[in-house]
């Protein structure tokens, strides 16, 4: 299939087949175009050359959205969830009754069933819009699942969710597959694609590159396929980290406590050193980092970086914090804007005097910041709107270290990134720590958390545990899930 | 005293016209008799613009006429306080205005064209005190607050009522020249004094129908021997009311003369250019010309219109197209 | 995971249609106390009857931002629509277009002129993609401009007696557009509840690529609300046109500033996706009892403005306050 | 990564400022061969100064639009503005408060006024969380009520001599009215372009947490643009005033259509984050060529709505076609 955005050629005659009864694997770098085969394969698009097939027979017109949907189920990469309306009436959109009326207590007990079937702890009546970031994907995930079609496609679904609730959802999938269904799986996790697919396809560069049962593409030649150049797991650069106790402390908390987040909270930073967070979903971890860099007031307690009080975004970056916050699409970004805008919109001040932003400055800067983080750009003016994902969430990085932060706060830098991406992202974290700032690295990834110097468990709202550098998965697992505290 | 305005010779010239609204059955007979009244006259004009009932289109109106070459100017401010510059700026310019309808409060003009807009006010008071004998309740439909001729028929309305007729109960309403509004003011105050005995509405032209309507809904609408019957007083003299006259709907209406107002406009324009001036005091066409601090006014006669004299020809509602 | 109790949020949420309820109640107990006459039946009735073309238009309007849409044009269409199809009907000499179709025709021509108007609207916004915004703010002056145009600026009198009838007659105590608020209200409010037609159009304002991908027939959907609410509109002239006895050139000129702030203060979001008809309802009896309460109390014409405005701001603000949330 | 070659993209969506630039030219073809006035300097400068006041009220309304607002009160603060400082000004024999503030201050009150009004939405709608359509909506009913009330809906004629002086003045051939234009949008084009506070505006309008999170402070930021805004349509009005030598209770009033037009027409998008100052100023000027054409050549009046209407629609469809992206 080809298929061609007005300049961007998103797929170039590329194709895949996938076996009856079989999970498969879909991976490449961010913007290889899968999420737009997926669009392809779920009839939302028409290729521009090429076709799809469902068991050898054509694929229903583009108009027959019924027919599609007896096909194939799916599980997209932006959300598809519709905040206004409740949990309920999201499983059975546009399925809510045939010609009749809808009859609301018996789809309301037919959503709570369909929860409850596939472990999702969410109440049917709740508004949507009211779910935490995991509990919509799990309703979507529920939702793709309950379709009854017997070919499902999984476009990132784990990136938002964390360790427990992934492996809640392979046990799914591991049961679906035992009753004969095909799935497609995308995921930048590449271990999950040894965990759970018995194939893998490879795309690069709108391309397909190669289609290999897994046992025949260890890691190493995988991530080479992804990429086209030869390459491996992520590894800390640095070995131990400095004595913490020595060093200039550059963010620091105070018995922080905010109601419903977390309690109790008291941590310093040092320079040069980095501090994970682990915690499981609504651990408060990330309601903890956002009060760190000033985007929430705690009830009680003081932030402070470099000994001057935060009181809100402003004043910690006065103070030289810079962060990646949460979710690149919601607070990271703004699409419109160039990358170089984008990238230097907290250091304007700098750029210029009496208020102005000399673009020559601007354009210096975003240009040493491309290079620095290797942002695949055909340049500084180029909206973010118009990057792949792992690229918009580089400039986000490059946003947070525009000003060589003595302090950084970073939010799951690696969501939805792919592999590259990942190295190059956690890499400039350890470079900030070796040029001498203090990181908080929060992250649901363990292997984000490698990099770290300690890693700090949190459950309930409180720091549970703290554990060095050259933790086992298992012990940072057990902790999180509050079984060792 | 002559005064000769910087005429070409013998006062050639177009005259520069604006029409206020295209949205009144009043003034679209205005609108009609122009050019039928400037063949007559012998007057050339350039393409009349319009101002929409909008004094900022007005002024822009104006000086696109004068860009064009106008030697004089026929306009109907119906906001006659906001138009005080621009009358300075064509005095400076020595270009003769002629107002119809309304008079500027201020700034200078060659002539005002219009009926005294304070006896409307008061010739429907005495009809309707007569009528109703004295007593009982009477409702005025008032025309926008901005609008001069609707306050000086409102005030002369409700002076002639305390001072002749103190028995009777005045409810005012404020319908901004709109239909709509008037039929849910007039619905709501029948609902709650359904002994309401007389109307007097400021436009037949937008008053009219929304009128009828309820007092058709309330059963009200009968011949005028009916106790039943609600008088009602009309103003500007259309041909719809002289219909709802002879079938007995309402009962009078004050003709506003469209024809002459065209006429006389264009009449006076034309006078203008040719330098001509004219003095306070009767005219021979049965009007009388007064004197204003800004100009002078020819109060041209508007008379009230009745069941006795509503075939009369010579008013302009049995004759416009 | 944590099971969150959310229901009082459920709760609150579904509130945001009565908000407006205790402001009604308020604005009852004040008119008892202004004017004996307010709570009597005839003065309620006729409150409805003066509301009944308002009320369409904020129907139509309702549908059309619960679709996450937008249309200006509505206000237009109230004049023209009926302006149009008595000019078809009429002869000549009484402004018509000297076609005199037959006079049965009337009421279908009105409504075929508002769902024409509505559907090319649909077509620039759903096919051309245009922002519903300004076509429909194009469309207004379009609009109405047809309508100056081809009545030269004149009121037409004489009006089909079919027409007349809509806006006049009572049935079993109630005028017959009132009749017709009732009724399509409640059609409405049951379609948008209970149908998947109705639960499609806060699917699509909610989330538009999301209702795609559940298979929603989105643009077909979304143009047959315009043309829906073209209609309504015309509807609305009719009854107008009925009420009034006859149209003048400015017929439902700035009537959708009043439009919107019904909508909006009953709850209906300028967002797409959320609000509901009952709340639009709420927001149209507000508005009434306002306008009925400030003339029996025969406040100064000039403070009108000010005090409808103020009530409106102050609707917005309970509303706000007992919502709970920030709105959009 | 994919073969990208974006930039004809980027250039294209720079061009959209420019998409009326044609437009602009045609009219002016048409405008000189319908009538040999046209190209004059005396008529082209008297459609400067007559839409002066309607470009003041689009550079208040694009600021408000780029900052991802919405502001609809503007059209009444043009009136009201004005009108209440005069009134605080002249004596009560003039329809005056009676206060009779010294007249130096005349100009001063009438901006104060108008940054009071920009406050008031302001804190509505970012302290109190308000929807700012809905909210200015009221405030425009609010604050033209509150001129209506205070002026008895009288005109005001007796206008102190420094307002009149603005609207009415010429220096080096221009009226003193277009300078303000030429000066403000020129100031508010570079700001805009190449300050940190007017890139801001973008970044809210863009993105408002993504704003947030950069450390733009927001509140204030918004809150600013209102009271601007707010100012700026009291200048407007102030300008009027001076032009029309007097003030009517219906200034302003109808006018908020005409500011959506030329901003929208001029790509300025409703959604925030996009469009651009100059890109306004050519809606504006397209607006009063065409208003200037049609009185020029005498359509009747009845049409002119109509072919009014039609163009700004065309304009719309232009800019789509140039612009090449579904419009939002
Ligand atoms: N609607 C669209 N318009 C323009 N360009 C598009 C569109 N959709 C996708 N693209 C471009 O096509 C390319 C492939 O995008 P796609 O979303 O398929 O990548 P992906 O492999 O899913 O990446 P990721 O891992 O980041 O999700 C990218 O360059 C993207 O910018
Ligand atoms: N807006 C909200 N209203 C009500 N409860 C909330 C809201 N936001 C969060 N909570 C609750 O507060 C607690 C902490 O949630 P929070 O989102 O801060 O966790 P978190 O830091 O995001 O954790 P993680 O990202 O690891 O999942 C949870 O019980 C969550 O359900
Ligand atoms: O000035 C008024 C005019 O005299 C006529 O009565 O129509 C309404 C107004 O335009
Ligand atoms: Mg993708
Ligand atoms: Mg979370």
């Amino acid at each position: 299939m080809t298929k061609r955005f007005g300049p961007t050629t998103a797929l170039d005659d590329a194709g895949i087949a996938i076996a009856d009864g079989e999970t498969h694997a879909l991976v490449g770098r961010n913007g290889a175009g899968k999420s737009t085969l997926v669009s392809i394969l779920t009839g939302l698009q028409r290729p521009d050359e090429g076709e799809v097939r469902f068991s050898g027979l054509a694929a229903p017109a583009l108009a027959d959205r019924d027919a599609w949907r007896r096909q194939v189920a799916c599980v997209y990469q932006r959300s598809t969830i519709i905040p206004a309306l409740t949990v309920a009436e999201n499983l059975f959109l546009n399925r809510q009754a045939g010609r009749g009326p809808i009859r609301w207590g018996p789809l309301r007990k037919r959503a709570a069933d369909l929860l409850e079937r596939y472990g999702v702890a969410v109440d049917a009546r709740a508004l949507a819009g009211d779910l935490t970031v995991e509990q919509r994907q799990l309703v979507e995930i529920a939702r793709a699942l309950s379709m009854g079609a017997r070919f499902i496609i999984l476009d990132e679904p784990t990136a938002q969710l964390d360790g427990p609730a992934i492996q809640r959802l392979f046990e799914r999938m591991r049961a679906l597959r035992a009753e004969g269904v095909t799935m497609m799986y995308i995921s930048h996790h590449l271990e999950e694609v040894y965990e759970i697919c018995q194939s893998v396809t490879v795309f690069r560069d709108a391309r397909h590159v190669v289609t290999a049962p897994v046992a025949e593409l260890p890691h190493d030649a995988l991530v080479a396929a992804m990429t086209g150049e030869a390459g491996g797991v992520y590894r800390s650069r640095r070995g131990a980290g400095p004595g913490g106790g020595t060093a200039r402390v550059v963010l620091a908390a105070r018995e922080l406590s905010l109601a419903g987040k977390y309690r109790d909270i008291s941590l310093s930073v040092h320079s040069g050193e980095i501090v994970g967070f682990a915690g499981s979903g609504s651990s408060g971890k990330i309601g903890l980092a956002e009060t760190l860099v000033g985007l929430h007031r705690p009830d009680t307690g003081t932030v402070t970086v470099n000994d001057t009080p935060v009181r809100d975004v402003p004043s910690a970056l006065g103070a030289g914090l810079g962060f990646v916050p949460q979710d690149r699409h919601r607070e990271g970004f703004v699409p419109l804007l160039s990358i170089a805008e984008n990238a230097t919109m907290t250091i304007a001040h700098k750029l210029g005097r009496h208020g102005i932003v000399a673009p020559s400055r601007q354009r210096a800067r975003a240009v040493r910041l491309i290079g620095d983080l290797d942002i695949k750009t055909e340049g500084p003016h180029q909206p973010v709107a118009d990057l792949s994902g792992g690229n918009a969430q580089k400039v986000v990085m490059a946003r947070a270290l525009a000003d060589d932060p003595s302090a950084l706060v970073v939010i799951n830098p690696t969501a939805g990134v792919d592999v590259k991406a990942k190295q190059a992202l956690l890499g400039a974290v350890e470079e900030a720590a070796e040029r001498g700032a203090g990181a908080v690295l929060v992250s649901d990834e363990l292997d984000d958390l490698r990099i770290c110097d300690r890693v700090l468990v949190m459950f309930h709202g409180r720091i549970v545990k703290e554990v060095p550098r050259g933790w086992s998965d298992h012990q940072l697992v057990a902790a999180m899930e509050g079984v060792d505290a | 005293t002559t005064n000769t305005p910087a005429a070409t010779g013998g006062g050639g010239g177009k005259v520069g016209i604006d029409h206020p609204r295209a949205d009144s059955d009043f003034w679209n007979s205005y609108i009609k008799y122009v050019p039928q009244m400037a063949g007559e006259l012998k007057v050339e004009t350039l393409n009349p613009t319009n101002s929409q009932n909008d004094v900022a289109k007005l002024v822009n109106n104006v000086q696109t006429l004068v860009g064009q070459g106008a030697r004089a100017i026929v306009m109907a401010p119906q906001d006659t306080g906001a138009i005080a510059s621009t009358l300075q700026q064509l005095e400076s310019k020595q270009i003769p205005v002629v107002s119809v309808d309304t008079r500027p409060d201020t700034g200078k003009v060659y002539m005002v064209v219009r009926a005294d807009n304070r006896a409307y006010g008061t010739k429907a008071c005495e009809f309707l005190g007569e009528k109703l004998g004295g007593k009982g309740k009477v409702v005025q439909l008032m025309g926008a607050l901005q609008s001069v001729n609707g306050r000086d028929r409102a005030e002369a309305f409700r002076e002639c009522m305390k001072s002749k007729f103190p028995g009777i109960e005045v409810f005012e309403e404020p319908t901004e020249w709109d239909g709509g509004k008037a039929a849910s003011m007039l619905q709501t105050r029948l609902e709650a004094h359904p002994d309401i005995k007389g109307i007097y509405m400021h436009a037949g032209g937008v008053h009219l129908a929304p009128t009828l309507q309820v007092l058709k809904a309330k059963s009200l609408l009968v011949a005028p021997e009916d106790p039943k019957h609600v008088f009602v007083v009309s103003n500007d003299g259309i041909p719809q009311e002289f219909d709802a006259i002879r079938k007995g709907e309402i009962d009078a209406t004050v003709s506003q003369p469209a024809d002459l107002y065209a006429k006389y406009a264009l009449f006076y324009a034309k006078a203008a250019m040719e330098g001509k001036t004219f003095q306070p005091g009767p005219t021979d066409h049965g009007s009388t010309i007064i004197q204003l601090p800004n100009g002078l006014e020819d109060q041209l006669p508007a008379p009230l219109v009745t069941k006795e004299n509503v075939d009369d020809k010579n008013l302009w509602g049995n004759t416009v197209g | 995971m944590t099971s969150v109790a959310l229901r009082p949020g459920v709760k609150l949420a579904r509130f945001r249609d009565l908000t407006l309820v205790p402001v009604i109640v308020l604005l009852l107990v004040v008119g008892a106390f202004a004017n004996p006459i307010f709570l009597t039946a005839g003065n309620l009735t006729n409150v409805l009857q003066q509301q009944s073309a308002l009320a369409l238009v904020v129907l139509a309007e309702a549908l059309i931002l619960i679709s996450g849409k937008f249309d200006l044009s509505l206000e237009s269409i109230v004049g023209m629509a009926p302006a149009v199809a008595v000019m078809l009907v009429v002869p000549a000499a009484s402004n018509g277009f000297g076609t005199e179709l037959p006079a049965a025709l009337a009421i279908p021509l009105v409504l075929l002129v508002g769902a024409a108007v509505g559907a090319f609207n649909g077509f620039l916004i759903v096919r051309f993609q245009l922002s519903a915004f300004i076509v429909t703010l194009a469309m207004l002056i379009v609009v109405h401009g047809l309508h100056l145009g081809w009545s030269e600026g004149k009121s037409l009198f004489k009006v089909p007696e079919s027409i007349l009838f809509l806006g006049s007659t009572t049935f079993v105590g109630l005028p017959v557009s009132v009749w017709f608020v009732i009724i399509l209200f409640a059609l409405a409010i049951v379609v948008l509840r209970y149908f998947r037609l109705g639960r499609a159009l806060y699917a699509i304002g909610g989330n538009i690529d999301a209702a795609r991908a559940a298979g929603i027939r989105v643009d077909r959907v979304l143009w047959g609300v315009f043309i829906l609410g073209g209609t309504l509109a015309a509807l609305a002239g009719l009854l107008e046109t009925g009420r009034l006895g006859g149209i003048s050139a400015n017929q439902g000129v700035g009537m959708i500033f009043m439009v919107f702030a019904a909508a909006v203060i009953g709850g209906v979001s300028m967002d797409g996706g959320k609000g509901t008809i009952f709340g639009a309802l709420t927001g149209v009896l507000v508005i009434g009892l306002v306008e009925n309460i400030l003339s029996l109390v025969g406040v100064a014409p000039e403070w009108r403005q000010l005090i409808y405005g103020m009530i409106i701001l102050v609707s917005l603000i309970i509303s706000r306050v007992v919502g709970g949330k920030a709105q959009d």
